[in-house]
């Protein structure tokens, strides 16, 4: 009884590329998760193949290109957002402050980002300091670090990770799209300045 | 008391260390005196991250090279610091004692005539500086990478994501009905009045009672009148126009239509009984 | 803070009216509440008018007439909404369990269907009770089921009918594709009993 309920699917799927890419930008802009691929092949009764999505997805990403929203492919899919420059037009409506991170939280977050998984002991040991509790917590209340195992020590203490929510309030597909880390110059000072301090 | 800072700021020349690039942060206020009246100290404490943090302004401000630490002065610098904190936060200098410990060591064992390199093994993996200057290079690495991500755009800080209004009640919500739903509910009716043989319906009869209802529907179309041979349509073969004839003769049993015919071979009409017909 | 953090606050509002238009629509799109006039004279700081506000919302209003949102001023304010024709694209990410009819919704159903064309009086005959008007106005509605003619009889009953509309929802070709009934019948009572049991 196939098409038993047509006033709720009218049709599979529209019949025009255009048409294709109208329904993608409604559902994209109507959403509160990101789409991946296989989500956006639903929207479509799995009638259009990941082959018809993805450039479509590009052309969309396109259109927007000169307007206040941005489409961005992050970790856990596609998704739309406001461009940064209209932040400040928001924060008039909201005034109240966006969460700002203590270089304690950041670093630690830094070194969860670039080293996971790790315990809370080897950041102890990069950052040369107790790690407060309360730092893990606001970064996993916040959603962007979990606990993904244990190391075989004694103890068993636990091992962070970032999540994927991490990547996509970062706006970032992967890790891999982390900024590099900077090659430490052992050499601290400037170059134009080297020759005239010879170490000691 | 500027010696403290010129023992380390190399060459002492007297001309004013660069002021310290330590990213821009309050570090670039920091006093360049060591002298620091205490309720500053409280403000510097905050400031530092810890003995690394410290370490590494230290040693930016005094603009040496990492891999060439000198001890003596580093280490008594530290220790100023150290000492100052201590009297205005214990629990906090825990961490910083444990690397003026360590820093006291090293500069101990830089006093002891470095041991020859052994033979084959070039390396100069005798410097007791070596596990200190590691640690100052990884730390730095993540304090300059959690700056880099604290430059990323990010959500809620620096943009929103976009959710709009989706208002579900505009969709008719229907209920989905198939044949099966059908059969079950004649089922329940069957059980009910127990009508078990005499409701029996067969495909055959469901045919003919379709095309009951399309031949009255055809009626009212055309005004309730029409001529019978036009009911008939020959190109959908025998067996179709055998129903619909069938279904015209229950019609007529059931008094639903008249057949007319003026005389024998004149066109047959029919006629809707209830005179209903579109338009009226 | 580079790229990261815009400058916050930038202009107090835009120069141009494109611009401007470009502000709303972005502040809009990202907020889940209605806004006011007074909501979007704040985005601009209260330096843009009414007057200058009012026209340029139904200039993007027209923008978007022929898109998959629609700009909306509802009772507390304009906001976006997503047009009802992409609804049953978004349902088929989070299906919810559709509605059911009554039985006697369906048993009304299924006596016009097998038994058409039939008037209300056969429908309480074969049911034994009264059917309300209410369950078959439910049907006409849904345009399955309609008055193809009237008995000749006291009171000229309306004759209802499946529809084609009812055949295509069900996906059926003809009523003769309905299971037939006589399949059903042993099932009312066990095989071995109904020759004890005659009809009645």
């Amino acid at each position: 009884m196939g098409t038993a309920n047509p006033d709720r699917s009218p049709a599979v799927a529209p019949a025009t590329p255009a048409e294709l890419k109208r329904v993608l930008e409604a559902v994209l802009l109507s959403t509160r998760e990101p789409l991946t691929l296989t989500d956006l092949r639903k929207v479509f009764a799995d009638q259009i193949g990941p082959e018809v999505l993805r450039p479509l997805l590009d052309e969309l990403r396109a259109e927007w290109a000169e307007r206040p929203l941005e489409l961005l492919p992050v970790a856990s899919g596609w998704r739309f957002r406001t461009r940064a420059e209209y932040l400040p037009y928001l924060e008039r409506l909201h005034p109240e402050k966006p969460p700002r991170y203590s270089r304690a939280v950041l670093e630690t977050l830094a070194i969860i980002a670039y080293r996971q998984p790790v315990t809370r002991g080897d950041i102890e040991d990069i950052r040369g300091v107790t790690v407060a509790t309360q730092v893990i917590r606001v970064l996993e209340e916040r959603g962007w670090v979990d606990v993904v195992g244990h190391r075989d020590t004694p103890g068993r203490p636990a091992l962070l990770a970032t999540t994927r929510k991490f990547l996509d309030d970062l706006g970032l597909r992967s890790l891999s799209e982390l900024p590099a880390l900077e090659q430490i110059n052992p050499n601290l000072e400037p170059a134009d300045a080297q020759s005239k301090t010879p170490s000691c | 008391m500027n010696i403290v800072n010129e023992q380390l700021t190399v060459p002492p020349s007297g001309v004013a260390a660069p002021p310290a690039r330590i990213y821009g942060e309050p570090l670039a206020q920091m006093p360049h005196d060591l002298y620091i009246p205490p309720d500053a100290m409280a403000v510097m404490l905050d400031a530092f991250e810890g003995p690394l943090d410290l370490l590494l302004y230290l040693i930016r401000k005094a603009n040496v090279n990492v891999l060439d630490i000198p001890m003596a002065p580093l280490t008594e610098q530290y220790l100023l610091y150290v000492e100052a904190m201590r009297a205005q936060n214990l629990e906090l200098a825990a961490d910083y004692l444990v690397m003026a410990a360590m820093l006291i060591e090293i500069k101990s064992r830089m006093l002891l005539p470095r041991p020859k390199a052994v033979a084959g093994d070039g390396a100069d993996e005798g410097d007791p500086r070596a596990e200190l200057v590691r640690r100052l290079i990884d730390y730095e690495q993540m304090k300059l990478a959690a700056h880099a991500l604290d430059a990323l755009p990010q959500a809620e800080r620096d943009f929103e994501w976009v959710e709009v209004w989706v208002e579900k009640t505009l969709l008719r919500r229907l209920p989905a009905v198939n044949a099966v739903d059908l059969q079950n509910a004649w089922r329940g009716i069957l059980q009910q009045a127990r009508l078990h043989t005499r409701h029996l319906v067969q495909r055959e009869e469901l045919s003919v009672r379709e095309h009951m209802g399309s031949i009255l529907r055809r009626l009212r179309a055309a005004g309730g009148f029409v001529e019978f041979v036009d009911l008939f349509d020959a190109t959908l073969g025998a067996a179709v126009v055998v129903v619909h004839f069938l279904a015209l003769l229950e019609l007529a049993r059931e008094h639903l239509l008249e057949m007319t015919q003026v005389e024998a071979f004149a066109p047959i009409y029919l006629r809707l009984t209830d005179g209903y017909g579109e338009p009226r």
